[in-house]
């Protein structure tokens, strides 16, 4: 049983990892701002929630099992929100997706 | 050979950006983040010295017997509320000298105060 | 970089990225304080700042090689210095030969609080902290000298105005706010009073309740945060949190003992210094939480007031 | 496993400052703060449990709602008036009235 728990964790952290790490490399590759932004936005949620459930599986105690809950309820929260007003703003200053200044040329 | 005293080049080389920038630097901002910089090498300064091969932070708990020094804890934590204080004290100063004199470059606060004496 | 903005973000990840640092090294205390402050406050401030005072920075007409001779002699010297000292990590440094292990050994006996953070800053060392405590406040009145402009009540017709035209702007932004608003000012009066056990205390409580109330006036506008927030309330507040620390001191020196020696307090010493602590820590609280607000409510007042007066102008 | 997933971590870490640096619009390097305080609140978690004192999840909790605030706050503030950076972003030095 335990190795059993052992191994689903250490498979959402690899998970989650590959997550990261796949956004990060989108962060660097992406043409402009908003595809940039959703490559983190989209692979943020995932990953950070997939690593916080693997932590979860490996300390199944009361105390830090709360915090950990707490902290993948904030990311749920926060980081979409964060992306949202981000984007939002950006938009709003003037700074045209890349796709629509190629179709207005 | 003195491999083991890196943590203090990381120290210097920081407080040597810091420095670099307060100098060089004409505008009044740019020179409060070049203090921030400084201040903040300070801190790891302290930090780095409490640390403890093989200790853990210092709360007490059962089964660990070796903690990391908790005095430069306590002094860089007030430090650290007291640079975010006085730092902003800094920022107010430069806000009013940009509405006194409509710039926060030194030079040209030194000249305007040249002509006006 | 001549963009001031990009400086301030740079500075924000560089923030960060030294309170991770201060965890690695077990430092767990300096690190809850140093992602509430370096991370939080000190980008937004430096952010008004630079609002107020213009984004570009000029170029410099001349960038003397002295400057670089100047730091790199010092650099060197200070290099040169650092060859005596002793290793990083190593056990017998002189650093924790003398009054480390006491505190180590013997606060759980005579404070009786876990985390020995809390019970140096509050209790051994309590002395400097009130030393600092007047140094914040300090630093709160005179960025109120500086920075507070005399204003009129703002009217109802004008704060509808302006929340209307904040409501579509930030829709989204205020419904998460306000589930989360709550929450924050919970999870710092957890930080506060957990100060005993876990990593925490009034310093970062404060800066944490603080930093929920900017989010606030941020995303409901300055004139309704003023309103929710009394000013007088807050300055007479930052007062008070340094008059209960100083009163904690005075009413064990009229027990008969030393100033801040709160073994005192109560018929069992280490209940006295239980009740000690928890005092100090909320005059800690509340001086840091509002110098904090008034630091900020100050800074965003006079940008606030400038942004409008430049736009009227132009 | 723990310690492979903080080497990720840092990787990423390491490429948000990269774009944080580069990026040619104010809002990309925004958008590298926020991650990186988003990477920042996981390494801190594994850290915990890498070092096997879980306990101080605090400072996790503490990074996240900071790193919102922070993230909302800059975005009040590059929406003030005049600061608005141009598309493209052309970064030339100028001259203040």
């Amino acid at each position: 049983m335990d190795s059993v728990i052992e191994f689903a964790s250490a498979l959402c952290l690899l998970t989650g990892s590959f997550f990261c790490l796949s956004g990060g490399i989108g962060i660097i590759r992406f043409p402009d701002f908003y595809t940039r932004m959703h490559a983190v936005g989209v692979t943020d949620t995932l990953g950070a929630g997939m690593i916080l459930v693997g932590l979860m599986l490996l300390r199944p105690e009361s105390l830090v099992l709360i915090k950990l809950i707490m902290i993948l309820l904030m990311t749920l929260f926060i980081s979409p929100t964060a992306s949202h007003a981000l984007a939002k703003a950006a938009l709003r200053s003037g700074c045209a997706p890349l796709l629509y200044r190629k179709d207005k040329e | 050979m003195f491999l083991g005293l890196y943590n203090y080049w990381i120290v210097v080389v920081l407080m040597m950006i810091g420095f670099y920038i307060v100098i060089a630097h004409g505008n009044l901002v740019k020179k409060i983040v070049g203090l921030n910089i400084f201040q903040t090498s300070v801190f790891i300064f302290y930090i780095s010295v409490s640390n403890i091969d093989g200790g853990t932070a210092p709360i007490l708990t059962e089964g660990f017997n070796r903690y990391s020094n908790p005095l430069p804890h306590v002094l860089i934590l007030t430090a650290i509320v007291v640079g975010i204080a006085t730092t902003a004290l800094g920022l107010a100063l430069a806000m009013r000298i940009r509405e006194a004199y409509g710039s926060i470059e030194e030079e040209e606060i030194q000249q305007r105060d040249n002509r006006e004496c | 970089m001549k963009d001031l903005f990009a400086v301030v973000m740079l500075s924000g990840i560089y923030g960060l990225l030294s309170a991770s640092f201060f965890v690695t090294m077990d430092a767990v205390d300096v690190a809850i304080t140093e992602a509430a402050v370096g991370a939080g406050i000190a980008t937004l401030l430096m952010l008004v700042a630079v609002t107020m005072t213009g984004r570009y920075e000029q170029t410099a007409s001349h960038r003397p090689v002295w400057v670089l001779v100047v730091v790199l002699v010092t650099g060197g010297l200070l290099l040169y210095g650092t060859l005596d000292m002793p290793y990083f990590g190593s056990v017998d440094a002189p650093a924790h030969l003398h009054v480390a292990p006491r505190y180590i050994n013997d606060s759980m006996q005579e404070i009786g609080v876990s985390n020995i953070v809390t019970s140096v800053l509050a209790s051994y060392r309590g002395f400097d902290t009130l030393g600092e405590v007047v140094v914040i406040f300090a630093a709160g009145i005179g960025v109120l000298a500086l920075l507070s402009v005399a204003r009129r009540p703002d009217e109802d017709a004008e704060i509808d105005s302006i929340n209307v035209s904040m409501h579509e702007k930030y829709l989204i932004l205020r419904v998460v706010a306000k589930i989360l608003i709550p929450f924050i000012l919970l999870f710092a009066l957890y930080v506060q009073f957990h100060g005993d056990y876990g990593p925490g205390g009034g310093f970062q409580a404060g800066v944490i309740f603080a930093a929920a109330i900017i989010l606030y006036s941020m995303l409901f506008g300055m004139s309704t945060a003023r309103r929710v927030i009394n000013q007088p309330l807050i300055q007479l507040l930052s007062a008070i949190g340094v008059l209960i620390y100083g009163s904690v001191g005075l009413i064990s020196l009229l027990n008969g003992g030393n100033f801040l020696d709160y073994n005192l307090l109560s018929g069992d010493p280490v209940a006295g210094q239980h009740i000690g602590i928890l005092l100090v820590e909320l005059g800690i609280g509340c001086t840091v939480t509002s110098v904090m607000l008034i630091i900020y409510f100050n800074f965003a007042g006079r940008t606030e007031d400038y942004m409008r007066n430049g736009r009227k102008g132009a | 496993m723990l310690i492979a997933a903080t080497l990720a971590i840092l990787v990423v870490m390491a490429l948000a400052i990269v774009r944080g640096i580069i990026g040619p619009t104010l809002y990309d390097r925004i958008l590298a703060v926020n991650m990186f305080g988003t990477k920042t609140v996981l390494l801190i978690s594994l850290l915990g449990f890498v070092m096997g004192r879980p306990e101080f999840l605090d400072i996790a909790i503490v990074y996240a709602l900071i790193n919102f605030i922070s993230v909302i706050g800059v975005l009040h503030y590059s929406e003030y008036s005049e600061l608005k950076p141009g598309p493209g972003e052309i970064e030339r030095p100028r001259k203040e009235s």
